[in-house]
């Protein structure tokens, strides 16, 4: 038993730990990587004892710099919510990653252990759930502010998360009629297999118009350019107008933790999570015949930088999308939302019907 | 539809272009990491404090008064500058020289540089070619007002 | 001997003496009008005689004398014009040498008939030795009872005053004249008013040249008939045509108006020296435009000379010899309105100072192409826009030049 | 009067008539037809050196000068045909070939002639290309006034002033053609009372005043009219101030007084001593009002005439009459003098109303009267006999006194005056200029200069001459009138403000 919490305790830790850095270092590469896009250097100068590295040391910089900066909050703002809502955005996004799966189950002492937080059997429907929770944030930080262009902000933001959820969740129900289950372990798993003898069954194979509605529509959830209306920084600054110091930071910490997240869960769902294409627990069967031996450990090390390496490419490519595009405007927001997004998504499950039935 | 199959198709371009620079940047960065073709540049950011950009030649510095040839300011206080100057920022005042030949001197010849816009007006309208703004010192810094008011005639 | 009296320059011994005056028949015109004749007949006489002013402008003179109101209360005055400053001049002084009489009774008749009573003679400052000789024979006059205090012993009183002038060339400009009489800077008045109207101190004066006045005893003696033929029908009288430069017998020639230029040059006084060909002739003063050698003949009387694009002015023919670069002629020309200018009005002051720069530009050999046309251009700007006619003395002669000798100039330019 | 008999005339098409005896220039000028010109001036007769003014008139074979050419009927004038515009570009090129190209140290700038002229009708680009004459610069002729020899235009303005107005003739022309210059006579200074008027008339800056010298440019110039205060001629002056940019802000400066026109009074010109008047509206000023008690404090004048209220409403009313007095001055304006009249006399029915004027000074016999304020007039029309007060029974009896202006020491002794009001318990001082009498006072008020308000003065001939303000006022001062009616108001007394002319 005592073992039991032990392992949960240790699972939340380095997850928690691994999805913190990796938002620290995803701070970093979204510097360096617009810099680059743009010919620029980019953020260069931090150093530790005259050690630049590439300007590696800047995420703690800024940490640092938050974290000392002063507290306010405005005097007619409502302390205990504005306190409230960053935390809430927070909260909800990173306890989204308990359900994620890192890897297949390891053996260890004996023990089967699962490397994923909690195995939820029906994990899909907390990721939604939780997704949508994030909305409390913003909105009680734009009602808490007591600021008008905080308060737009906010609305804004609760009206297009809420569109977008619709979406969202439309361009799932294709994957949950296709996968046999919602538990995200299953569905990883699920995706072990092939389709046609070669293809990985991964859910962008089965699913390609699910998980273009899926992703433009958890872009979307992320609140980022090009769809920041939320935050709209050249026009209304956005929901946090009012946050300074260590508040805003959550907050921009949330959003690079919804990245991950959004990475995250592309990889598990239509990515095939840890798996790497015809690797099975022995080692990879290739689909053209032959066969390669891999030692069990390295196999569970392959899976779990298969699964890195997925989210890493995902986070850069929202990151690309986030400096190759500007903003919409708010009418082509909620059209593309609702005109666009909604109906591919029920077209999707239509068409996953019909396949489906005609099978 | 069309419109639509339009727009992807502009998106895909885009990504296309920012996707090119990044990987043809990285590569370069990646390879000058290595010391290999070091000498291309893959940014064009210039490292400020170290490194500088070359000036214009028709670029608009601090202004300077020039000399005659006995170290005097050629200026002789016309206040042309001062009459074209669109942010009131140049003060003049003349005085005697004893030279009959040049008369008038600047007693005071003091720019604001809190009000300057380095527009160059007052370096067109002198008549005498005494004003310039050509002395490529650009940063220009102070921690009070006051010392941003540059007397000329005194430098 | 009665050749002589009736020449302005008498050729016999002691010509300025009064005896000898009065041997050539002197003083009997002046008698003549004063005694017997009313002012008003002798203004006549002299209108009738065509007696254009010898001083340059040819302005008639009993024409002159009748806008000089009659009879009233006030002094009038006569001035005569004895400055005589034109370059390539020296009738006057002739004249004052060798027949002062003849003036001063031509100044007494004048005075007559105007009705004067008081006369100055101005004298270039120059010309002070001769002034004394003026000044000698007045007083010769005035003992013989020919001048001063009733006059023949009649009621008619005439003073004469021989004032010197300061060697302006712009005191022989009548107003500038009287200026210099009042005691002031010799610059000339605005007109109008004309002198004859609003003159000497003020008051109506008549202002002729030597010449002209010595021409008076002649008409008022012998009548206007007799005067008008010794000349042409309007123009009357014979002239002195001082001739110098490249001749052989320069000097001073007594010669019917309208005698032709080339006669004067080739048969009086001798044509060119050996060697030498006419390259320009100016007719009538440095002022009066230079003429070209086929441009020669031509009568010497006003109105002809004015037709040719030149003017008679004040007779003194210079003649330019093909050793001479126009050049050089430019720049004394240029030297000498620049220095004589007066200073008062605008075009004149700085344009013949500019001429003046411009031409000794070119004499170093700093020429630009661009010159002439600003020398041309200088002088338009001159021409008819000064306040006197020292404007156009100055600027015709040097278009004429640049004009008619431009190809020449240009090489010099170019140089 | 005699009917001034007109001509009729065309000027560039348009038909005039003008006075006989005028010229074709002022006959243009009053048809609103400006023709250039410099050497003629109205005060004077033509003398057509500059040859600007140079116009066809029909029958004439060449062009004339306007300002020498008189009037004909039936005279048909073209100022602006292409000979005309010709000439007159000539004439500009030939005054620039000889004049320096000062402009940038020249304080004739922006207000020259020659500018003006060469800018509107000049030939562009000019074609002098010799060098220009050397000439003296800088000359000093006397009384301020600096020759430079190189700008003059020979338009001989000065020489004919000084010649047809003051009979003076300290100037004249020397030398001949280009040389031509003008000068003194044995380098002998100009010295006379209107000399200043020599810069007026310049038409380029040739003759600059030392005074004015490099001070400022003209362009920046504020140019009002008022009527001069400093005699009683009531000359019509233009006060020449810069109160924005580029002075330091809250300054305000009058750099100079010129004439103004007023053919009924000084016609063109204005004294020396009134155009030294610049000096009575800029320098010497009291700054701000000063209490003895608390010298150093900041103190509106409204809450410093409380104080002189209160003194005059400690004096029961009856008593009044013999225990309040008031020092006027000759140089109030006619609405002020009303309104003290109103005030002291009547409202408070004060016998003791004095006045103390500044001392009176030669007469020059032109313009300059014996009287050295301008509205002793005003002061016998409002009512009052003005008469100096005797100290000692002022001493004697009064309990508060209100001064206007500081002239007193003019008549007395500053011992006299200071052991006199060291015996009265209460007196204030109200003064445009600091001066001695500010220490003996409890209060001291800083008064504006006629220059900085508007009113009326009645001149040694009893003309009513009303002018506006000329100059913004220094900071801090306030009018008479201010005074006054704050005073009749604190008072409670009526004196009907709005009719007080």
């Amino acid at each position: 038993m005592f073992a039991d919490v032990l392992i949960i305790l240790v699972k939340v830790v380095l997850t928690l730990t691994w999805t913190l850095l990796l938002a620290l270092f995803l701070t970093w590469v979204e510097r360096k990587e617009s810099a680059v896009m743009q010919d620029r250097i980019g953020a260069n100068r931090a150093s530790v004892f005259g050690l630049r590295l590439f300007g590696l040391f800047q995420p703690f910089a800024d940490a640092i710099k938050m974290l000392f900066k002063e507290d306010f909050a405005p005097t007619f703002s409502q302390r205990a919510l504005h306190w409230l809502a960053p935390t809430l955005s927070f909260f909800f996004v990173a306890v989204t990653m308990v359900a994620v799966p890192f890897g297949d189950a390891i053996h260890l002492f004996g023990r089967t252990i699962p490397l994923q937080v909690v195995d939820l059997n029906a994990a899909l429907l907390f990721v939604l759930a939780m997704l949508s929770l994030g909305i409390y944030g913003i909105l009680v930080s734009g009602w808490a502010s007591s600021n008008r262009f905080a308060l737009i902000g906010s609305l804004r933001g609760a009206a297009q998360l809420i569109s977008y959820e619709v979406a969202l969740g439309l361009s799932l129900v294709g994957l949950i009629m296709v996968f046999p289950t919602l538990r995200l372990s299953g569905i990883v798993e699920f995706q072990g297999g092939l389709v046609f003898g070669f293809l990985p069954k991964w859910g962008v194979f089965l699913q390609p118009l699910g998980f273009a509605v899926f992703f433009l529509a958890g872009m979307a959830e992320t609140k980022r350019v090009p769809f920041d209306m939320p935050e709209g920084e050249s026009e209304i600054i956005g929901f946090y107008t009012e946050y300074g110091g260590l508040k805003f930071g959550l907050f921009m910490f949330t959003d690079f933790l919804e990245v991950i997240v959004l990475s995250a869960l592309a990889t598990t769902l239509f990515f095939g999570g840890w798996q790497v294409p015809w690797l099975g627990a022995g080692g990879f069967v290739f689909p053209w015949g032959g066969s390669l031996k891999v030692a069990p450990w390295a196999v569970t090390v392959l899976q779990v930088l298969a699964f890195n390496i997925k989210v890493f490419f995902f986070c850069w490519l929202q990151v690309l999308t986030r400096w190759t595009y500007p903003r919409f405007r708010y009418d082509q927001l909620m059209d593309f939302g609702w005109k666009v997004l909604v109906p591919l998504g029920v077209v999707n499950i239509l068409a996953t019907g019909f396949i489906l039935a005609a099978r | 539809m069309l419109k639509g199959w339009l727009v992807l198709r502009e998106l895909l371009r885009g990504a296309a272009i920012t996707g090119r620079h990044f990987f043809a940047n990285m590569t370069f960065h990646t390879l000058k990491l290595f010391g290999i073709r070091a000498k291309r540049r893959g940014a064009v950011t210039i490292q400020y404090p170290e490194e500088r950009k070359a000036l214009s030649p028709r670029h608009r510095s601090l202004h300077r008064l020039r000399a005659r040839e006995d170290g005097k300011p050629s200026c002789v206080a016309c206040m042309l500058c001062v009459t074209v100057c669109p942010s009131e920022c140049l003060s003049v005042e003349a005085a005697e020289d004893d030279d009959p030949e040049i008369q008038k001197t600047p007693a005071r010849f003091v720019v604001d540089l809190n009000r300057c816009c380095f527009c160059g007006f007052c370096v067109e309208a002198c008549p005498v070619d005494a004003i310039r703004m050509d002395t490529g010192e650009i940063r220009l810094a102070a921690s009070t007002r006051a010392g941003l008011e540059i007397s000329l005639d005194k430098r | 001997m009665s050749e002589d009296a009736v020449r302005l320059i008498p050729a016999d011994e002691g010509s300025w003496r009064l005896e000898a005056y009065l041997r050539r028949g002197g003083y009997e015109a002046a008698r003549k009008a004063v005694m017997s004749m009313a002012p008003a007949d002798v203004i006549t006489e002299v209108r009738k005689a065509g007696l254009r002013g010898r001083g340059g402008a040819g302005f008639p003179a009993g024409l002159k004398w009748s806008f000089v109101p009659q009879g009233g209360a006030g002094p009038k005055y006569l001035c005569v014009n004895a400055d005589e400053g034109e370059p390539g001049t020296f009738k006057d002084r002739a004249i004052l040498v060798r027949n002062p009489h003849q003036l001063i009774e031509g100044m007494t008749i004048a005075a007559f008939g105007v009705g004067i009573r008081k006369a100055f003679i101005y004298v270039r400052g120059e010309y002070g030795r001769i002034a004394g000789r003026l000044r000698e024979a007045i007083a010769e006059a005035e003992d013989e009872g020919f001048l001063g205090g009733g006059i023949f012993g009649s009621g008619f009183d005439l003073e004469v005053i021989v004032h010197l002038g300061a060697g302006a060339y712009i005191c022989g400009e009548e107003t500038a004249l009287l200026e210099s009489i009042e005691g002031r800077r010799g610059q000339p008045r605005l007109k109008p008013p004309f002198p004859a109207v609003v003159g000497l101190f003020r008051a109506p004066t008549a202002i002729n040249n030597v010449e002209t006045l010595a021409n008076v005893p002649l008409i008022i003696g012998r009548g206007a008939d007799w005067f008008l033929g010794r000349g042409l029908p309007k123009d009357g009288g014979t002239r002195l045509f001082g001739v110098s430069g490249a001749v052989r017998r320069p000097g001073l020639y007594e010669l019917p108006m309208g005698t032709q230029l080339r006669t004067i040059i080739e048969i009086h006084a001798g044509g060119p020296p050996e060697g030498v060909a006419i390259k320009a002739v100016i007719p009538g003063g440095l002022s009066a435009p230079a003429l070209r050698p086929d441009e020669l003949d031509v009568t010497m009387d006003f109105d002809a000379l004015a037709r040719a694009g030149s003017m008679l002015g004040s007779a003194g023919i210079i003649v330019i010899g093909d050793k001479i670069p126009i050049l050089d002629v430019l720049k004394v020309m240029a030297r000498f309105y620049a220095h004589e200018s007066c200073g008062q009005c605008t075009p004149c002051r700085i344009g013949t100072s500019w001429i003046h720069k411009t031409v000794m530009r070119i004499g170093e050999g700093q020429g630009r192409a661009s010159d002439l046309d600003h020398i041309l251009r200088l002088a338009d700007g001159m021409k008819g826009r000064t306040l006197c006619p020292m404007g156009d003395a100055a600027a015709l002669p040097v278009q004429a030049l640049v004009t008619k000798f431009r190809d020449e100039l240009e090489k010099a330019v170019a140089r | 009067m005699s009917e001034v008999k007109m001509v009729g005339l065309t000027i560039d098409g348009r038909t005039v008539r003008a006075a006989e005896g005028t010229n074709v220039l002022q006959a243009a000028e009053q048809a609103g037809i400006s023709i250039p010109h410099f050497c003629y001036h109205p005060a004077f007769e033509a003398e057509g050196n500059c040859r600007l003014c140079l116009v066809e008139i029909e029958g004439l074979p060449k062009l004339d000068s306007a300002c020498s050419t008189v009037v004909r009927e039936g005279m048909i004038v073209r100022t602006s045909t292409a000979p005309v515009l010709e000439a007159r570009k000539d004439v500009l090129e030939f005054l620039l070939a000889e004049h320096p190209l000062d402009c940038p140290i020249c304080d004739k700038a922006g207000e020259c002639k020659l500018q003006d002229y060469y800018d509107r009708h000049g030939l562009f680009p000019g074609w002098f290309l010799e060098a220009k004459e050397k000439r003296q610069k800088k000359i000093s002729i006397g009384k301020g006034l600096l020759l430079d020899r190189e700008r003059c235009i020979l338009c001989t303005r000065c020489v004919r002033y000084l010649r047809k107005v003051t009979g003076t003739g300290e100037l004249g022309v020397f030398e001949r053609g280009v040389r031509a210059e003008v000068g003194t006579y044995d380098d002998a200074p100009i010295d006379n009372n209107y000399s200043g008027n020599l810069v007026d008339i310049c038409p380029v800056g040739a003759i600059t005043d030392t005074d004015f010298r490099f001070k400022t440019r003209a362009w920046f110039l504020e140019k009002r009219p008022t009527v001069c205060p400093r005699c009683s001629r009531g000359c019509a002056v233009i006060v020449e101030s810069v109160s924005g940019y580029p002075l330091e802000e809250g300054e305000r400066r009058v750099f100079r007084i010129r004439a103004g026109e007023n053919p009924a009074v000084n016609g063109y010109w204005i004294c020396d001593f009134g155009r030294a008047g610049r000096r009575d509206i800029d320098e010497g000023r009291q700054e701000r009002v000063i209490k003895s008690a608390s010298p150093e404090s900041e103190l509106s004048w409204q809450k410093a005439l409380a104080d002189v209220m209160a003194r005059i409403r400690s004096v029961p009313g009856p008593e009044r009459a013999a225990k309040v007095a008031v020092i006027l001055n000759s140089r109030m304006t006619r609405e002020e003098l009303t309104l003290a009249k109103r005030l002291f006399a009547e409202g408070l029915s004060l016998d003791k109303i004095f006045f103390a004027d500044p001392k009176p000074g030669a007469a020059d016999g032109f313009l300059l009267t014996e009287e050295r304020v301008p509205n002793a007039r005003g002061v016998l029309q409002a009512g009052f006999s003005p008469r100096l007060p005797d100290l000692d029974a002022l001493a004697a009896s009064v309990e508060v006194l209100l001064v206007f202006g500081s002239h007193l020491l003019d008549h007395f002794s500053e011992e006299a005056v200071s052991r006199a009001l060291a015996k009265i318990p209460s007196k204030f001082l109200f003064s445009a200029h600091t001066g001695p009498l500010d220490r003996l006072a409890e209060i001291v008020f800083p008064l504006a200069v006629s220059a900085e308000k508007s009113g009326t003065y009645i001149n040694i001939d009893g003309l009513r001459q009303s002018f506006g303000r000329a100059a913004e006022p220094a900071p801090g001062v306030v009018s008479e009138h201010e005074i006054l009616g704050c005073l009749a108001a604190g008072l409670g007394l009526n004196v009907g403000e709005h009719d007080v002319r």
